[in-house]
């Protein structure tokens, strides 16, 4: 079985004791597949350029990041670039042999590019044109078998490769955590999404209230409700994963001694497929044996 | 003024148009995009689904 | 026959030429590696951000970077993040599914780091210490190998993965040069160090004086006498790559229309294995056949 | 004043010395890296080749 695991972006998540565990799990024979995220260093390196990160407003209120031409070379600097780097040279001196790979890289997460956003801008609603953002609507999973079945650990950053609506292609942004999910729905594996809150609570800011799994939609409805600001997008992206065939998807700390491990086992939150509402015909199937 | 470019009924224009606007025709509802201000060019604004990056 | 790619580096080189006769040769089934450089851009990046490169003189009077921990990371944002994943974003735009690959990737280019050098300083000799560069002693043929054979055209970029005495890696600088002229040994390759002259001049001023090729020790004399600084490192590059068992090493133009087939074909300079100093044993055998 | 660490010999040292600096024992002729100012210590200066990235 393989496992996709996510970890670092925007929160500051702690990988050491990720990659070790990364090792462990490699050398007892695990086909284990390394994605991250980044979005606070790519801020960082806009400042130490002495620019401004982009962020609009959508009229349904929620507030992205507008990545520009500009944006989108630091994005590849820091992502693709010093990033994925230290993780790969990191891995190395955990004994892990790491291939590093982005998104572009043989079309590995491919997408429709969106260039236009609406926003409202001093009470106005526009459309801001020249976004380097899109969707992953493809992975290439034979790259990752390959690789893995040559012993390497992949290691994916975005950018993806967008399609234009001319037919071209232009490395763009995605996020990161829908990356992962993406990844693990093709290579149908277990998803560990690391960061730095050991699972979702249903009273976020109270760690007792940790829900360990869900594996039935009313379960899931419990899920969705307690999540709030970044853990709705990383609900959303498990809900992707499972829809995609991943085999469970869990939520957990990257800051425990083995952190995929200990994920795996049962720390954190784990989302099970069955979560999923059943499709038309299974429906009335379950609908008969009830 | 100009005609809304879905349903042809007048569309009055404020005067600090700005490129990327967009307008709501009072007749049809259509949304329109300022695509040029001198003169103001209106089109049918594009449907976009939300996606965020990194 | 494999092909490997120079391309691009310090100085301004059009790609656009280079890669659609990528497209073509792919396309005719030929197996091509690019590799890149781009000091240059690490310059002006640095530049961006405020800080200036560090340039050092040997005793002997080389001058070359001192690539300091700032310096490298500056170099993994520019090398095999943005310039890579530029490449690899345009390659996909001619039809060719590039894959980008760094030195440190699946440990495909490794060997010592150099940590300290010999400098001229205010007229002293010093040693300084903290350097980020290394000389390249093992390439991972087979990596490229299964890439290939998975439809992909490799994109390589330098760091490389630098050995430390205490036996840990890091990741550090390498001259592209070099780097290609590694991966055209380990391949048994044909090699195109694209740049933006002809070729190599007997009088370096005048292109009238191009050499066309070499295919012995003598012939070879001329081409190293000729070859006036940065030709200098190319054809010390171009030794190493027939030494390591490239099977030929053509120096030409970037800026024409077919610029890799042409090389092929014989436009630039060609420097055939036989220019090598045969080794012992095989000098007695040239010897008595004389 | 110390010692050269390759043959014994005193070894001058002007003022200004700097970490990193080369000194050359003019007695045995080994090249002595300064890796300490307060107190001066030298060590035998490495042999390295040179090598050089992008």
């Amino acid at each position: 079985m393989t496992t996709v695991v996510k970890i670092g972006g925007a929160r500051a998540v702690d990988p050491d004791g990720a990659l070790a565990d990364v090792a462990s799990l490699v050398e007892d024979g695990e086909d284990v597949v390394l994605t991250h995220g980044g979005s606070t260093a790519v801020d960082e390196t806009l400042a130490e350029l002495g620019e401004e990160p982009t962020y609009v407003e959508t009229p349904g209120g929620v507030v992205g990041r507008f990545t520009d031409e500009r944006t989108m070379d630091v994005f590849k600097m820091v992502m693709p670039g010093k990033l994925n780097t230290d993780l790969v040279e990191s891995l190395h001196n955990e004994g892990v042999d790491a291939v590093g790979l982005s998104g572009t890289d043989g079309k590995l997460l491919c997408g429709k590019r969106k260039s236009a956003v609406r926003v409202k801008e001093d009470g106005k609603k526009k459309i801001k044109r020249g976004d380097h953002s899109g969707t992953i609507e493809s992975v290439n999973a034979d790259l990752l078998e390959t690789t893995l079945a040559g012993g390497y650990t992949p290691v994916v950053s975005v950018p993806i490769l967008g399609t234009e609506q001319s037919g071209g292609y232009t490395a763009v942004n995605a996020d990161a955590d829908r990356a992962a999910a993406a990844i693990a729905g093709a290579l149908e594996a277990d998803l560990v999404v690391l960061t730095d809150v050991t699972g979702i609570y249903e009273d976020p800011d109270d760690e007792s209230t940790k829900i360990d799994s869900a594996a039935t939609p009313e379960e899931f409805a419990a899920v969705t409700d307690a999540a709030e600001g970044f853990m709705t997008k990383k609900v959303m992206a498990a809900e992707e994963a499972l829809e995609g065939g991943a085999a469970s998807v869990t939520v957990a700390t990257a800051n425990a001694d083995d952190p995929i491990s200990s994920a795996l086992a049962g720390a954190g939150t784990t989302l099970e497929p069955g979560v999923l509402e059943p499709d038309g015909d299974e429906k009335t199937e379950q609908e008969a044996a009830e | 003024m100009t005609e809304c470019v879905e349903c042809g009924a007048e569309v009055s224009l404020h005067d600090d148009l700005e490129v990327g606007e967009i307008i709501d025709c009072t007749t049809c509802g259509a949304e329109l995009e300022v695509v040029d201000t001198e003169p103001p060019v209106l089109e049918r604004a594009p449907e976009l689904e939300e996606d965020w990056g990194e």
